[in-house]
């Protein structure tokens, strides 16, 4: 009985850990969120398999788990990587793995996990959609409008219709119109895609997936917010040791010692929280789409309590640009809704 | 119990609402300092008593006697109006009531007309990176060199500093003396040799503060207002103001109302938000909040205007409350939205030209700033509930 | 423009307070609570006019307000005092008044003022039923079970049946079964009614005056809980200057203070809250059952919050029976409860 | 990651389970002390290695090897079928680790043993009235006399007293020495002329401690754990085990299945009331909580088993996190109830023979007893943080 993880799992974030703290370092991300290109870092993490991680080797990729994925995840939250990940790297290849032809998955995984291609995905037909917004599919060929599409800046889509069908549209199709849609976290694009007769490339497979497709894009997103939320309890511990007021570090201070306390006594379960609902993937997969919802609601609470507490404990710095903790914040906030916000998450699990 | 304000005031308000009525066009959608449009809405404000209104005629202002109603009276309709009140910014919010109280009559001759003509705009320079919760310790220093004090230092959360003409600030002159009775209280004008000013961005992405730096910046000693020393003093005359205005249950209200009129509008997979149980909630629990401080408030008002009725606790917990308050009704606004409220800047999805997420990051940088939750709950405890105040050491 | 409290309502709470203080401690709650008779504290609250408050000098009454009554109730829930009110006090008089027929009123009225006649009332049938009650009219009898009858120790009762009508059943009524129900708050008596074709008096106006006898009777137990509520408050801000640990009052602990300040912070606006809603219903009698409503509801999770906050600053001696705390926040608890809880109540008013 | 445990352990857990089918019907309901029922089940658990598993046989145990896997697969299959672990209590899970640790050969020989058949009962005294979350101000005196020392002064939340045979105690030996060090841990009869034991009732209305009176009492100096002086190390030997088992998260998952059940069979109004969405919203969100807790549980489970897995801070939250959650969950369950959920001692309408409103009390006494909310922040900022000490006057 081992819940912890292994000696590999390590090398794999130590690996990007090490790749973001010296390539995607702050100064880095600001650049690329005020409207920089991000193409080096793509190219780096496609390097360090990030793309290819949930594709099998035979499709070239490294055959990694849901747990694994999850654990790039947190990283990348953890240092508000502006990279593409949870369409591309999460819900395309589980798209294809489990809905897709094995045309198809020959057709586009060796491309993903090479870096050639980049795919986005457009669910919200299918995970609460607005006013103006559902996919209607007539002779084969998509109508009406997604929004909220992950991974924006993408060479193809995977779109969820709004009857449980999934999708491939080229991001050149006739009669595609993008339109990106700017959102506080300025450090993933997200956009809109509206179809008017648009072609498109149906997964033949699509109808008994889409729980799992969905459970995993909803549990690297909750990953992305623990990551998170734990730089910004790591900043405001730090912050509390150094920064001085009344001639004392404010870390001595009662109240913002319990702040503290209080940020890491709901974080650090939610870490256990995530390597179970990850594993279930693996090893309960009739659970897993109701641990990942669960997971997803939960981090999203306790990251928001994070992301409010951490910002206080900096006090004004906090509030500023100039130590650009909100990117971290928003990161959080933005988490939140994407693919389920926490009330619609409890209602899907409380059935 | 009344809750009527009379008929004197009933007539007052149909004045009010008149003047609205009949001016309403000239006024600026915001008064914002400069510009010629607020300048002369100002004035029309001036003339008609309702702003700078118990500030003496000699000084420029409308002189009329003190009345709490009255002056809410003008505020509900303006506000319910949608009606700029004119020009506001810490001038006139804080160094005209501080000259009128211990300027020298040169100075308040010099000063505050101008100021609340809308002519001289001013910037606060109180604090500094090192000097936030704890004010006092600040450390931008001022050396007496003949009939100059010569400054040296930085000071942070300058909000209009890259407009204004003058700054009031907090600067030490005695660097020996115990850090309260150290301070100073002086005016500068930011055309000053040694100024720079440098834009800080906050969360919200928008230049609402500056970093203020002084390298070897000369001014007359004559530029101080109160004592040498006297300074912390002079600085607390009025910063007990700027608390209470942070947190105003009417806007509280507004906002509210404008996220039923969202939530009865939007529909999420063709159901109104409204119709959500778990959203309403919410929405009613925020309610139920608003209404205790839209109460609280009239209780407020109505011990200043009734001798003998004590709401210093009432009055004590608004700031904590309203913005707490505030910030959680902003954040269920953004939840009820869901991936739309997420939408900033120019995303076409925006509702309240994306005052949503705007304000739940404002409200959250009120939360922390004017004093920050931390010590408004010691404030509470200690001179509302009577608790024992820490040693000096431990007061954060 | 005053909203305040006048000269004659301090004078009213005054005596209550009074009389509270000297002939109800807490020795004698505790008497009462373990199955003493109240007789002479009723006798003495009769005395002190509180049956008579809402009721017309006509009627031999005081003829006082609604705000009045809810004043008094605050001074009872802050002495947890163990005496009839909401039912027989409040809502009683209130239901006859505007439901009752002329000699109806003539008949009660003067009996609950002079302290002839105690008057339980049982609402359940229309504020949230459970399985196995609801209260059915047939012949002008009636049928079924209504639960958590508020002063239940009572000669007559004002019934709510399940289709809008209210209903003097007396005690000793042919038909009635009474079972007294023990619950946490052993301050205040009630129990089950169970009909079997019962002859009732119905009161001929009920239709119409349903929602302000309820909202009354809510803003009554929501006054009760403020009033708990501040005892609670008053006594943890005592306990904090007196009660030494580490060699410094805890008092002077943040924690401490903190948590003291959240109470009061809470707590505070909620008495404008009660004023507001109170004075409702002679000024603004239209929103009085919304107003009654959400203050009702607020209240009840400021003094859950403050019921808790206030035990853990008194450490163990809070759990204990020694300081007797625990009748106060068994008194928030029991108030949370009846006549309709916070969800229920937030349903109320958000049609 | 492997959550599984393995063939050695599958076997094991089937014995488990075949033990409890065969002999479930000798359990007593609930283990009590001095029930002869409830001591003959210990006598059997003690001889199966089920309990007082890794004591050595020499002293009364079960002298198995420790093996943490083995310890929680009994934990979990007793749980589940809901049969007794046989006797608790502070002798067996306190006193006897310290004598293992700290005692003497002569004293493990004359109390192990007969403490773990449940021959001999003991209560704990340590808290006093003045001494609470500072415990170690604790000032109950003991003063050598001759052989004895003779102990006066008060002891509070002493559960068991009045059924205890012996106690084991703190008492100030060395009134000079700083507070730390001038206590000692002693040993005393009940009987002992002098002692005098009242009731202590709580909030649930029930006895669940008492207060101890000693006036003169006499004890042979023979009858201390360690040295004079030693008395708060040897404390500190075992009360960090204390606070873990107040929060187990299993608890909390059988507690939630309870509340579901309730709310799929009780209704308001006809509706069941796991239909209304903000009560269901309410469940859902303490069940994400639950679910954390219960992972974070196998997490901590892990590092003791594998080495190199630090999950320290995992388990230095869970007394905190684990209290909260449960006062929260009884609550929950009281309000779904609604006024039913009031019912208290002979109702009729109890649930769960009145368990919620009981747990929902006793848990709030949980979160102040073995060490406050406050106490557990303190440890969690400054153990697991790294945050620093305030100074010795400040730390509560």
């Amino acid at each position: 009985m081992e819940f912890g993880l292994s000696a590999e799992q390590r090398l794999l974030t130590d690996s990007v850990v090490r790749y973001l703290r010296d390539l995607a370092p702050l100064s880095r991300v600001r650049q690329i969120a005020d409207g920089g290109r991000a193409d080096d870092l793509i190219a780096g993490i496609t390097e360090l398999g990030l793309p290819a991680l949930l594709i099998e080797d035979t499709h070239g990729g490294v055959g990694l788990t849901a747990l694994d994925a999850c654990l790039v995840a947190e990283v990348l939250g953890y240092h508000v990587a502006p990279v593409p990940f949870v369409a591309n790297a999460v819900i395309a290849p589980t798209a294809l793995r489990l809905a897709g032809s094995p045309t198809q998955q020959r057709a586009y995984l060796p491309k993903i996990a090479a870096g050639e291609m980049i795919f986005g995905a457009g669910l919200s037909s299918r995970t609460g959609a607005r006013a103006g917004t559902g996919v209607h599919v007539r002779n084969g060929r998509l109508s009406g409008a997604t929004r909220f599409v992950l991974d924006f800046a993408a060479d193809a889509y995977i779109i969820a219709d709004s009857d449980a069908g999934l999708h491939i549209v080229m991001a050149d199709a006739a009669g595609l119109e993008r339109r990106a849609l700017e959102t506080i976290d300025r450090t993933r694009p997200i956009g809109e895609l509206i179809f008017t007769d648009t072609p498109a490339e149906p997964l033949p497979n699509a109808a008994g997936a889409f729980a799992t497709i969905l459970a995993l894009g909803r549990a690297a997103l909750a990953a992305d917010t623990l990551g998170a939320a734990q730089y910004m309890l790591d900043q405001a511990v730090d912050y509390a040791k150094q920064r001085h007021q009344f001639g004392r570090p404010i870390g001595s201070f009662q109240a913002v010692k319990h702040m503290c306390a209080e940020m890491a006594a709901n974080l650090e379960p939610t870490r256990a929280f995530m390597w179970y609902a990850g594993n279930s993937f693996a090893a309960l997969p009739d659970e897993a789409p109701r641990l990942a919802s669960h997971f997803k609601a939960h981090i999203s609470e306790v990251g928001t309590f994070v992301a409010k507490t951490a910002t206080e404990v900096h006090g004004g710095m906090g509030f500023t640009d100039l130590v650009g903790l909100h990117y971290w914040f928003k990161r959080i906030g933005f988490n939140r809704q994407m693919l389920g916000s926490p009330e619609r998450l409890r209602e899907d699990v409380s059935g | 119990m009344d809750l009527t304000y009379g008929p004197e005031y009933d007539a007052f308000r149909a004045e009010v609402q008149a003047f609205l009525a009949a001016n309403r066009a000239h006024a600026p959608a915001d008064a914002r300092p400069k510009d010629p449009a607020s300048i002369r809405w100002q004035a029309r404000l001036i003339a008609q008593g309702y702003t700078a209104r118990i500030i003496p005629a000699a000084y420029g202002g409308a002189g009329r006697p003190p009345d709490i109603l009255k002056s809410r009276i003008i505020a509900e309709e303006f506000a319910s109006a949608g009606v700029s009140m004119g020009l506001g910014g810490q001038g006139i919010s804080m160094l005209v009531p501080t000259l009128l109280e211990v300027g020298t009559e040169a100075q308040r001759a010099q000063f505050i007309a101008p100021t609340l003509r809308g002519d001289m705009v001013w910037c606060q320079g109180y604090s500094e990176p090192g000097a936030g919760s704890d004010l006092a310790s600040l450390r931008t220093s001022a050396i007496v060199d003949g009939d100059d004090f010569v400054i040296n230092g930085q000071k942070i959360w300058t909000s209009t500093a890259h407009i204004a003409d003058w700054m009031f600030c907090l600067v030490r002159t005695e660097p020996q003396a115990p850090k309260h009775d150290g301070i100073s209280f002086l005016l500068l004008r930011m055309d000053t040799p040694g100024i720079e000013i440098r834009p800080l961005i906050d969360m919200t992405m928008n230049r609402n503060f500056n970093e203020v730096f002084f390298t070897d910046v000369r001014v007359p000693v004559t530029q101080i207002v109160g004592k040498r020393g006297d300074g912390w003093k002079v600085a607390n005359v009025i910063l007990k103001n700027e608390r209470d205005s942070l947190s105003n249950p009417n806007a509280a209200l507004a906002r509210l109302n404008a996220l039923r009129d969202i939530m009865r509008e939007e529909t999420i997979d063709g159901d109104r938000l409204i119709d959500k149980p778990a959203f309403r909630d919410r929405l009613m629990r925020i309610e139920g909040r608003v209404m205790a401080l839209l109460f609280n408030d009239l209780r407020v008002l109505s011990s200043q205007l009734n001798h003998g009725q004590d709401a210093s606790l009432a009055r004590m917990v608004v700031k904590l409350q309203g913005t707490e308050l505030r910030h959680e009704l902003e954040r269920l606004a953004i939840d009820v939205m869901g991936e739309n409220g997420l939408a900033y800047g120019s995303n076409p999805y925006l509702r309240d030209r994306g005052s949503w997420q705007y304000a739940y990051m404002f409200y959250l940088g009120l939360i922390i700033g004017g004093g920050t939750s931390q010590i408004q709950k010691n404030i509470i405890a200690e001179r509302g509930l009577g608790l024992p105040r820490e040693s000096k050491l431990a007061t954060a």
